[in-house]
């Protein structure tokens, strides 16, 4: 008999790896709690660095799932353990034997209300990089009106204790600086700002899109993080920061700014997490077994973990790391279920 | 002109016996030579008026200059020379293409030869003719037209005369057909790229290859009146079979005429004049005049005297890559005479200064000293603030007394004396300039060199010292550099020091021209050690290395070092020659000469340079320049190492 | 600017106060600088409100401008106030009730670092036995009379004579509300709406029909700063603090300015005067400044108490500009009348400011 | 007017809505590298005047996006245009260029 594998979360880890694990011959259930696949993948527009449309990437990788039982709006309701497999409960009443589990519960994009002094909804002007994705995709947006201004804040809810998180959300940087230049070629004579502590161009191609925004774009970068933001009479921003550079506090007029929320750990994951009674770090997200060697397995025997349940990752790491779980779990699904293993060389040689 | 007479009076056999030549047309005129009148007095009238102004725009010294040089015989006899070697016979590109040089020395030369043997012919055989009132500006121009041959009487002298005239015909013919080849394959020639060029200059152009082939017609028509030789008789011989008895002469003398007429008109207009201003250029040149304005006075007879024939498009290291053909010297002189102020600032600019296309130009026309001065032009008023040089000069004894005797105690050497007028003139004062601290190697191994050879020195600028201004000057800014060189000046007088070492070609050229160091002998750590390998203080051993050396620009074409560094080289390993050497050696692309260059057309040059380097396969390449050794280092293939002059000299010394 | 936004916020940061009973301290400042206000704010509570509020002629300053003001230690401030928190208890109080931020703010930084370190509480407690022999207690609530009034805001409202609404055009009046940045910059969690939105004087000025006004500096300091204005070298700061608010505001024409704390209603209403006769720059309409009102006599105006009776004449901002658009009727001979119309003297009138 | 013994102290808060976009375009024409800063230091590091004068082209360029352009001429008058700081500029801008064309640009207004 086939091998049955519980994907919690239908995000790109959770897609990737329900590819995968179907091509090694298993059975694979797929539950997201949302009413479609794709995650936040499937709320953004085009993807750094080199600006890729989001839409393309998720089809092509829905493509290579089809075929995996996949529900959307559903929920684990009760999950505990038998002497090798989990016994799931979902929220549509269907129960699954999970040989193994793997949670793939993504994040949750920080909310950037939290950070009062920015006035996210409640300055007319302030929105996240999310809302300007949709912006991107949608095309209209009541706060985006022909911006002469525009500011990027850099490290909202990141590298930032007061929000209750001092990591650094990894992605943010180069999505501002792919955002600000996606403005520049809406807004041509838009002043562009992106406000940052530090630059994390750490990936390949992430200096290139960095000189582009400069040397294309003419997009200003200020190191110093915005601190205080107030409306004028006349609905526009006055931004306040320090160009520690010139070691010198800058005030500046904005016609809009954009706040790029950082990742925190999905309610829905931690929700999850509890029930299976799995510890945390203090960033909030996941705990692995060890985080060189077997980034993909959690304390627990058969429960494994892929993508940004254990931390931020850009895409195609997550990508990696659904990959890395799959065979994680192939190698555990072998040596638990030995009698099951020339069923699945069968198939092996079949595919 | 009397003394060749009485020689030619020898060749004949019998000076009183029936004249051989008779006026055929007594008035010596004849309607057809109005449109080569025109031409040669508009021509003539331009140049007088452009002289005039030329002249007045001159400096009173400058003018005084001028005429000093012509009667210092040194300078006239290079007067001399030059106008033979460079305007008639094109010595210069004679040496490097011998097929261009052939080219234009035979039209140069031969046409000159023509003219001047058409007058002696009317002095000889109608001499009333020299006199203005009698047509003296055409009629030796259109002789054989006038003259009626008397074919029973043709004594040796006259078939001399004949036989000299087709001669040189032939000889201008055969360089004009080069030219009209060159046109359409230049290359065969010896010309990667030529230049494009103008109206005028095409109108200018197909005049010139019209007129000597309708001399040839009009004097073949006319041989069997008034006589020919080799070329003309058989010629008029071929038309009588063709046309018969009759031939129609005065359309192809109006040709000829008319060709010639419209060639001078648009001569003033074309690269042309440069036939006549050469001549003018030359005399200021070796005056020693520079020029002051980028159009005015002295440049303006060098604008003039370039006869964009596009050497310097290949000489020119930016070329490597097409685009940036329209940079090169030949097009900034165009613009300059245009006046396309647009074009001329950016052309002065991006000029890497290397200096090759002065090197190489038949008359060594110095556009890199116009784009230089076209360059103060624009940013020698730009504010600048040098005052902080003098607050350390002031009390630069002191300071700089004090930081020498440390300094040469760093250094390491034997130096006990401490103030700077107690400095003993046997010592050398080191100055390393500001790249050479970006190349450490470079300081490292002078200062070992010092040593090992018990060099006693004091190092001017060990924790970094004041530019030298050279590339201010570079960039226009001559006040500037006048500030930076003052303060240098003032600190090298006061070190007390007879002897500047400098590793830095820039300082050297800049020291060398403009510092007027009195008593205080300048020289590059190459000459230095070169001296120091002769006198035996210094014992390099040989290695098998094959080694290429580099002339950085400043060094050689600037200051005319080529061969101590190869001297060193030899004694140090197996120096192999570059694909192009000395003067035609290519800039490595760093040069600070260059102001809007980026850095991509500049790998390019440096790729080039690299390549031209590694032509016979070296294991090192070698300069001795702290820019050329760091553009090198960056660029070169791994495969091959990349050392400063100073470093492999230390490197034999183990 | 999205309202719901900032109700959003206001939830957020609630407090809650208790219903009666409350002990009252007065500030050593404002008695001086406002002498009306606390009398307004008794007279409210105890007879408009009828409200059990007790004060007791033993309690002393809190110790705050020495200590801000770096003369006297920290152990000593602490002292001082647990013999405050003492009486309260003595006399069978446990709600205490202050009139000044800047003791406000000591008392909250005073519990907390008593929470923060316990060892800390009990050298004090020993010390207060040592010099006061007094028992040692701590306030069940503590409480800034401006929450006080926040939380009466509407009885006052059902009361009101008049309303912050202009009745000339019927408009409702532009209203600044500066809070003490002691109130609740130190700890937001303690101060109704927090720091970033305060809640505490906006609650009042919709309640009594005026519109606030957010203008970008409205976090920025009046000013006062203790050693900033004591020493005359440094008042040049303050006064740079005061104007840079002023500039700020200046666009949105604010009516009124609403403070809670002693320093700022004086420097926002004093520095008005000295920029405009060293500048000549004033804020309000035709060369008038913009009154600058503590709560209490913006609620006293409210309920309709006597412009005079409430102090106003005190301040260098004139107030009959605000009092003609509010419709309130005042008899301007009586303005420097004092008790039994004795004349107390009126300033000089200034060159510039009207 | 009233002389109280002090007054407003001026504030020293840059203000980036004084930064003079026109006359930057204009450099921006004469020197596109002026763009490609990323504030390393290097040139300031290097630089020959530096050992007798507080320059720095990185300054320069902030100063101008900053809306000082004067500072910018002030930090850029002593320059000596050695070179050195083309050498080690890691975005290899044109330094000597562009010190020359802020200097031509801003100083002519």
């Amino acid at each position: 008999m086939k091998n049955n594998v519980l994907i919690i979360g239908g995000g790109p880890a959770g897609i990737e790896a329900s590819a995968q694990l179907q091509r090694l011959g298993y059975n694979v259930i797929l539950i997201e709690k949302g009413s479609s696949l794709g995650g936040h993948l499937s709320k953004w527009d085009r993807l750094f660095p080199d600006g890729v449309h989001a839409d393309g990437v998720l089809s092509s990788m829905l493509k290579n799932m089809s075929g995996v039982k996949s529900f959307t709006d559903t929920q684990v309701k009760s999950i505990n353990r038998l002497d090798k497999s989990y016994n799931v409960i979902l929220s549509n009443g269907i129960s699954v034997l999970a040989d193994a589990v793997l949670l793939a519960s993504g994040f949750t994009l920080f909310r950037a209300e939290k950070k009062e002094e920015y006035g996210y909804g409640i300055y007319d002007h302030v929105i996240t990089n999310a809302d300007l994705e949709a912006y991107f995709s949608i095309g209209s947006d009541s706060r985006i009106d022909k911006p002469k201004k525009i500011g990027f804040v850099h490290c909202v809810g990141s590298r930032d204790e007061k929000a209750g998180c001092r990591a650094c959300s990894k992605v943010c940087c180069a999505t501002a600086v792919k955002q600000a230049c996606e403005m520049k070629e809406e807004f041509p004579d838009a002043e562009v700002y992106c406000f940052y502590m530090d630059l994390r161009m750490f990936g390949r191609h992430y200096e290139d899109l960095y000189l582009k925004a400069q040397k294309e774009y003419g997009v200003r970068f200020i190191r110093g993080r915005v601190a205080e933001v107030s409306e004028n009479a006349d609905g526009s921003l006055q931004v306040k920061a320090e160009d520690t550079f010139s070691s010198k506090p800058l005030k500046v007029t904005l016609d809009l700014l954009v706040l790029m929320a950082g990742m925190r750990p999905s309610d829905a994951g931690r929700r999850v997490g509890d029930l299976l009674g799995m510890s945390v770090e203090e960033d909030g997200f996941f705990a692995v077994r060890d985080s060189v060697t077997s980034n993909q397995r959690s304390p627990l025997p058969g429960v494994f973990l892929a993508g940004t349940a254990t931390g931020p990752k850009t895409l195609p790491e997550t990508i990696a790391d659904a990959r890395g779980a799959s065979m994680e779990i192939d190698r555990y699904l072998t040596d638990v279920f030995p009698q099951a293993s020339d069923y699945k060389k069968l198939i092996r040689e079949k595919w | 002109m009397t003394g060749l007479l009485n020689i030619l009076c020898l060749l004949t056999v019998n000076p009183d016996s029936i004249p051989e030549v008779i006026d055929r047309i007594p008035s010596g005129y004849n309607h057809f030579v109005i449109p080569f009148l025109v031409g040669i007095t508009f021509m003539l009238i331009w140049i007088t008026v452009g002289l005039i102004r030329l002249l007045s725009n001159l400096t009173r010294e400058d003018r005084i200059k001028l005429l000093l040089s012509w009667i210092n015989p040194v300078i006239a006899w290079k007067n001399v020379r030059d106008l033979f070697c460079d305007c008639l016979f094109h010595v210069k590109i004679w040496k490097r293409k011998p097929l261009l040089g052939y080219m234009h020395s035979s039209i140069a030369f031969g046409w000159f030869m023509l003219i001047v043997l058409g007058h002696i012919e009317v002095a000889l055989f109608v001499p009333k003719h020299l006199s203005f009132s009698e047509g003296a500006l055409f009629y030796p121009i259109f002789y054989r037209f006038f003259v009626w041959m008397n074919p029973a009487h043709v004594a040796l002298r006259g078939s001399f005369f004949f036989f000299l005239m087709d001669f040189f015909l032939l000889y201008v013919l055969s360089g004009i057909g080069l030219a009209v080849f060159k046109r359409f394959r230049s290359i065969v020639l010896g010309m990667r790229h030529t230049t494009k060029p103008s109206l005028a200059d095409r109108i200018a152009l197909y005049s010139l290859w019209l007129i000597f082939p309708l001399r040839l017609l009009a004097e073949s028509f006319t041989a069997d009146l008034s006589g020919g030789s080799f070329l003309t008789i058989p010629v008029n011989h071929l038309w009588h079979l063709i046309f018969g008895e009759k031939l129609w002469i005065m359309p192809v003398w109006w040709a000829y005429s008319i060709s010639l007429g419209l060639f001078f008109v648009t001569m003033p207009f074309s690269r042309y004049m440069h036939i006549l201003t050469e001549v003018l250029w030359i005399l200021l040149r070796n005056a020693g005049i520079k020029p002051r304005h980028p159009r005015k006075g002295v440049a303006e007879a060098e604008i003039y005297a370039c006869s964009s024939c596009g050497l310097c498009l290949d000489a020119c290291p930016m070329n490597v890559q097409k685009k940036n053909l329209k940079y090169s010297s030949v097009y900034f002189i165009r613009f300059l005479r245009r006046k396309n102020e647009k074009k001329i600032d950016q052309i002065a600019d991006k000029c890497l200064m290397c200096d090759k296309c002065h090197v190489l130009c038949p008359v060594s026309v110095d556009a890199p000293a116009l784009r230089r001065v076209q360059r103060t032009t624009v940013n020698n008023h730009l504010p600048y603030d040098l005052s902080y040089l003098k607050a350390p000069i002031v009390q630069a004894g002191g300071s700089w007394s004090e930081s020498l005797p440390m300094d040469s105690l760093k250094s390491g050497s034997n130096m006990e004396s401490s103030a700077p007028e107690a400095v003993a003139s046997d010592k050398v004062l080191y100055f390393a300039g500001c790249m050479s601290h970006l190349t450490p190697r470079i300081i490292k191994s002078v200062e070992t060199i010092f040593k090992k050879s018990g060099v006693d020195y004091v190092f001017a600028d060990r924790d970094g010292g004041i530019c030298c201004g050279r590339p201010l000057m570079l960039a226009g800014k001559t006040d500037a550099a006048a500030k930076t060189i003052a303060a240098n000046k003032e600190m090298i007088e006061k070190s007390g020091c007879k002897k500047l070492i400098l590793s830095c070609p820039i300082c050297y050229k800049v020291f060398k021209e403009d510092y007027h160091l009195e008593g205080i002998e300048i020289q590059h750590y190459t000459q230095f050690v070169n001296d120091l390998v002769n006198s035996g203080r210094l014992k390099p051993a040989q290695s098998s290395e094959r080694l290429v050396y580099h002339d950085p620009c400043e060094l050689g074409r600037g200051c005319q070092v080529y061969d101590e560094p190869r001297a060193v080289l030899g004694q140090v390993g197996e120096l192999v020659s570059a694909a192009k050497e000395r003067d035609e050696s290519i800039c490595c692309g760093g040069s600070l000469g260059s102001l809007t260059l980026d850095a991509r057309d500049r790998a390019k040059i440096t790729e080039s340079s690299v390549s031209n380097l590694l032509a016979n396969k070296p294991q090192t390449i070698v300069t001795a320049c702290p820019l050329c050794l760091k553009t090198f280092a960056e660029a070169a293939p791994d495969s091959v190492h990349v050392k400063d002059f100073a470093e492999i000299v230390c490197s034999s010394l183990e | 600017m999205i309202y719901e936004g900032k109700q959003k916020v206001w939830s957020d940061y609630q407090k809650d106060i208790p219903d009666d009973h409350y002990f009252y301290v007065r500030s050593c400042i404002r008695q001086s600088f406002f002498p009306a206000s606390e009398v307004t704010f008794l007279d409210i509570t105890r007879n408009r409100l009828g409200k059990d509020i007790f004060e007791t002629e033993h309690h002393t300053t809190c110790g705050g401008i020495a200590y801000h003001s770096d003369t006297i230690p920290q152990e000593t401030v602490m002292t001082i106030i647990a013999r405050q928190f003492a009486l309260m208890a003595k006399n069978g109080y446990e709600n205490y009730v202050c009139s000044c931020i800047t003791s406000f703010g000591l008392y909250c930084e005073t519990m907390e670092t008593w929470r923060e370190f316990p060892e800390e509480e009990a050298r004090i407690k020993d010390i207060l036995w040592k010099t006061c022999k007094l028992d040692f207690a701590k306030p069940k609530y503590l409480i800034h009379a401006s929450d006080l009034v926040y939380k009466y805001r509407n009885l006052i409202a059902a009361q009101a004579k008049h309303k912050l609404i202009n009745v000339k055009t019927g408009k409702p009046l532009k209203v600044v509300e500066h809070i003490g940045c002691h109130y609740s910059k130190m700890f937001p969690s303690k101060g109704v709406g927090g720091a970033e939105y305060p809640y505490v004087l906006v609650g009042m000025i919709e309640a009594w029909g005026g519109e606030i006004v957010d203008y970008p500096e409205r976090r920025h300091c009046c000013g006062f700063g203790f050693r900033q204005y004591f020493i005359k070298g440094n008042r040049g700061y303050s006064l740079s603090n005061t104007y840079k608010k002023f500039e700020s505001m200046e666009p949105f024409h604010p009516d009124l300015i609403i403070t809670n704390c002693p320093g700022c209603p004086y420097f926002m209403d004093r520095w008005q005067y000295v920029i405009a006769e060293s500048t000549g720059r004033t804020y309000g309409e035709e060369g008038h400044g913009i009154p600058v009102l503590t709560y209490e006599e913006v609620a006293g105006l409210v309920m309709g108490y006597d412009p005079w009776d409430l102090g106003l004449q005190t301040h260098q901002i004139d107030s009959e500009p605000l009092l003609d658009k509010m419709g309130i009727e005042y008899d301007p001979a009586q303005k420097y009348a004092g008790k039994n119309g004795k004349d107390i003297g009126s300033p000089i009138c200034p060159t510039c400011l009207k | 007017m009233v002389d109280f013994g002090y007054g407003i102290s001026p504030s020293s808060r840059l203000d980036l809505d004084k930064f003079d976009r026109k006359t930057f375009d204009l450099l921006v024409a004469e020197e596109p590298d002026v763009k490609k800063c990323i504030a390393c230091g290097s040139c300031t590091a290097v630089c020959a005047a530096g050992k007798f004068v507080p320059t720095s082209l990185r300054s320069a360029i902030l100063a101008i996006q900053n809306g000082l352009p004067d500072k910018a001429l002030e930090l850029l008058k002593p320059c000596q245009l050695c070179g050195k700081c083309t050498l080690v500029c890691p975005r290899e801008i044109n330094t000597r260029h562009l010190i020359l064309s802020i200097i031509k640009i801003y100083s002519a207004k």
